[in-house]
């Protein structure tokens, strides 16, 4: 049997999320794909993301288990997603037109800081949370980011 | 006009909001936290935002989340529903500041309701009865008012509301240790340790009113009665009061009326007061600044919109009717189903609901977030469903209940539905016109729980 | 007393049976095919049997495990909702032999309107006007009859019904051809080739009363108009008959009730009866001797329980109520939600519910077996639900429609429930009194696609 | 058993969505498929899934997937289950105090008759469907059996 695209997956992951299915293991040849609910116990490693709710707009990409929204969380591809620790507007340089606080490729400490969250003009700095490798930025300058939303992913070092 | 609204709330009032919004052609943007996320809300509005982890503390009582993220999804509009940020200042100036509508009182409103001294005091110019009390800073203070007003005497916090942390003192031997109690409970619920004390009025009805205001013209819609409560919290709601004679029916919408003018009231809002039965005689109790858990039943009887009557008086539109075009027909009653084990000292029950059925049926109406697989979560409170019968009269609501109870699915959790079940069986409560301490009378005689 | 009731049905209208089985405390056992295994039915019911596997010819329609089922699981009564076997002779008469209650009419009842040219002889004999027309053995006949009576001509399958099989002549030309197919079509779906030709009314309209006899009290609930037809099918249906003359209304009242006590009938049931607008007059149709897809909105405008009064008929009951007792109040409209795709061609939507929600609005009923993760198999018909809406007026009743069309949800499936906002915003429509032909003319306006 | 399709995988996966299960293993191969409900405990054996539907008196131990049912399926013990082909009432044997058709332990070949199924007086007959050996009788003499519904299992030879 092929392997199975991207768009299979998201497929399956519709399918079980409108279930009332906690978890899933799925071995074809070299492929293993484990899905496990939010709030399902017994953790594998590699639990990929949690399917993706209902919010129908800007849709962030989803992100593991809602409780461990605070400290980065292992993805799927192996790195750890940063999550934001509270709603508010990101920013990814302290003003406008400085440079950004971090970019692909950047190694960062867990004190790094890679954002900003404003609410209400209350500027919240966020830390990375992990030391590693900027892999992906994922939130965009400028925009709302709500609670638990994945800002950027980091390759653990 | 309000054309996307952000709704600062959660469960079956968001549900409740939604409907409207939707019938309308309003768009709505539900905040959410991180535990209802899959909510029916969440489903159902136009659109989602996380505000926070699950404590209500980090999320929906986030003033600043609410508003930045009303902001940021182009809404023009907030409804705080009831509960949360429903009655809270900083939200209502946060709102008008950053040019948003606040769908509820004025600032000044709130503070003219929200500190329950200064709404005893608003009570009294405008000539509506206050239950005999008054403040007390001290102990002594305390006993020389109780000594002047006589026991049993109640000890209430100012910045308390909805029953919680009322305290009943029956002598003067136990006022101490209730006063320090009661100063520490509010201290600790409400960030503010005042308290004051009223005469208890032993065989009471909790009635209330209705109130409708652009700012210019004050209506009633009739009123409810909430008597039967547990612990202050109220189970079941019925319009209009059962029994009541018509002076004192005429009497207590009058005083509701006058109360909102005098404090110069703009929203929907409802005054409640205590009905004293042996005097036949009522006292203000408080005015709750917002729309009201039990506002179905008013709307079963008079046929309105009550949330679009908020809506439309938030967007400075005149009030579409005079008095007389609110016409009261027939009766309605509503059960509050809570996720609750009443065999178990009513402890909540949350879990995942399996399966949830509420058919449509004569006369009733089922307010939810209740779906196949709902999660009701142990953070918030308990409430899963009200069921609302109407009925030309008030056996005819009752029957409806009763049908009802037998007719709807509900499970994976435990619920209060057989009490309601006992409650509209008996025939003290089909008698009509029980008093406050009803509940507690019943509850012996069916689950042997203590309440 | 049945105690215990056998469903041998489907859908909404098992949900709809156990509904009122629930409020009754009667038992249900619903026989089930694989596909429906996990219905809400299913699931509601007391207990769910699994009669065959899913296409209907082995499940829904065998008489046999019908019974053997409904005797085997206690059951003392078999209701058989509408299509399937809820006019099977053999049903009711295997159900006499076992000692089950029918929920339904006698066998002779059945066979008096089952048969179209039977039906027809009787409306003859209890002085109701029929259409002009006749049988045709043979080509010649038809052509004799259709001279005699004039074209347009319309043949119809003796055993047909509901629409289905009807083939429009408009000369003797077409005659032959649309004579041979009628005749094969009527053979391969009932069994029975024989077809009889009618004159083809051009301006009618589709107007049907709901008539209720113990045997004994023969009784009228009013009547119902299901003009907006799609193919035969109707989509849209509302009790009383706008702008109905009050002369034609009493003669067709009058008329039903006649036929019915003509044939000693006994159970709920619904005599169709085309109206010609042009000369003022009404012919029969057919008599449906079960509970109809329509019954909510005559339960709407009297507030009678049809399956109720239908279950208490069976059980030997009198009517509880005289013809004086019926009071016909305001006006209710319901739209058949199917699962079907509107723009392109109408053609079934099967598939997975991801999201149900029809909450309780004001004068909103909602009949559904809908729930979110519902699966609508293919092997049926594709209503999944009925909005019925109820207003004082008319004008009221479509408001009420229309802002649930605006407010429900059912996602996963496509529905046909744009149509439905397109023909409550039609002026045609909302002037009241269309014909038959009405759908098919405004169809290509919302779609470009042909009916 | 040769591949499972991506719609082979839909298929299944909308079957038991619907379905009660709350735990499913398929291994087939070297494909592997898991899924476990929200709530059930993590069984190690291979029970099959144990829908129990709605119907609360006599339930029938649970059958595989509700479209093979008029022909032996593998269960998940290695067995064949033997279904209804139809609802009725179930007899063991060819007559009141006869002996059985069929015993735990018997032989059976395909066309081996292991009971009766009677609607409304009409007997039908049913033959095992393959060979092996029964290991055990689920459905009761004389009780209403559904249809789909197991009736006995068999060791295929």
């Amino acid at each position: 049997m092929a392997e199975l695209t991207r768009a299979d997956i998201d497929d399956i992951l519709k399918l079980i999320d409108g279930s009332d299915f906690d978890e899933l293991k799925l071995e074809m040849g070299d492929l293993k794909l484990e899905l496990r609910r939010r709030g399902a116990g017994a953790s594998g490693a590699s639990a990929p993301p949690a399917p993706a709710v209902q919010a129908p707009a800007a849709a962030p990409k989803p992100e593991a288990p809602a409780a461990a929204v605070t400290a980065p969380v292992v993805a799927s591809g192996g790195g750890s997603e940063v999550p934001a620790p509270l709603l508010g507007t990101f920013y990814r340089a302290p003003k406008p037109g400085a440079a950004p606080f971090v970019q692909v490729g950047d190694s960062v400490t867990a004190d790094t800081v890679i954002g900003i969250i404003e609410v209400m003009k209350l500027m919240n700095s966020v830390p990375a949370g992990i030391a590693g490798t900027v892999t992906e930025i994922l939130a965009e300058n400028g925009q709302l980011v709500e609670h638990g939303q994945t800002l950027i992913r980091i390759q653990p070092a | 006009m309000i054309r996307r609204l952000f709704i600062a709330n959660r469960g079956e009032i968001a549900v409740r909001i939604i409907r409207t919004c939707r019938a309308l052609g309003i768009e709505t943007v539900l905040g959410v936290s991180e535990a209802d996320r899959d909510s029916l809300g969440a489903q159902l509005a136009t659109r989602a935002v996380r505000l926070g982890p699950a404590p209500a503390t980090a999320s929906y009582l986030q003033v600043g989340a609410v508003v930045h993220a009303a902001k940021a999804t182009g809404c023009d509009a907030v409804h705080p529903g009831y509960g949360f940020l429903s009655e809270n200042r900083a939200l209502a100036e946060a709102c008008a500041r950053e040019g948003l509508i606040f769908v509820g009182p004025t600032p000044d409103n709130l503070d003219a309701v929200g500190d329950k001294l200064t709404a005893r005091t608003h009570a009294i110019d405008a000539g509506v009865p206050v239950v005999p009390g008054g403040t007390a800073e001290t102990l002594e203070d305390a006993l020389a008012l109780a000594e002047s007003v006589g026991y049993p005497m109640l000890i209430k916090a100012v910045a308390g509301g909805g029953g919680r942390g009322m305290k009943r003192v029956n002598s003067a031997a136990e006022l101490p240790g209730q006063l320090d109690l009661a100063i520490a409970e509010a201290a600790a619920a409400f960030g503010d340790g005042r308290v004051y004390l009223e005469r208890f009025v032993t065989v009471g009805r909790h009635v209330e009113v209705q109130i409708l205001s652009d700012g210019a013209t004050v209506l009633h819609a009739g009123e409810r009665d909430c008597s039967v409560q547990r612990r202050y919290q109220k189970v079941v709601e019925e319009a209009p009061a059962p029994g009541l004679p018509d002076p004192l029916r005429a009497g207590l919408l009058a005083a509701a009326v006058r109360f909102a003018r005098h404090i110069g009231y703009r929203s929907l809002g409802t005054v409640e007061f205590l009905v004293d039965v042996d005097r036949q005689e009522f006292y203000f109790l408080e005015m709750n600044a917002r729309i009201q858990v039990e506002h179905p039943v008013t709307e079963a009887i008079t046929g309105l919109d009550l949330v679009a009557l908020q809506l439309a008086i938030a967007e400075g539109a005149p009030l579409p009717m005079t008095q007389g075009d609110i016409r009261l027909t027939g009766h309605a009653i509503e059960c509050r189903l809570n996720a609750e084990d009443v065999a178990n000292a009513f402890m909540p029950s949350p879990g995942r609901v399996t399966r949830a059925w509420f058919p449509s049926m004569p006369g009733l109406r089922v307010d939810t977030h209740m779906q196949p697989g709902a999660m009701i979560p142990p953070y918030y409170d308990s409430m899963v469903a009200k069921l609302i019968a109407y009925g030309e009269t008030r056996e005819a609501a009752i029957a409806v209940m009763q049908a009802a109870l037998r007719t709807i699915v509900l499970e994976g959790v435990k619920t209060n539905a057989p009490l309601h079940a006992a409650i509209m069986a008996d025939p003290a409560f089909q008698a009509g016109g029980v008093d406050t301490t009803y509940l507690a009378g019943l509850l012996p005689t069916l689950t042997g729980a203590t309440t």
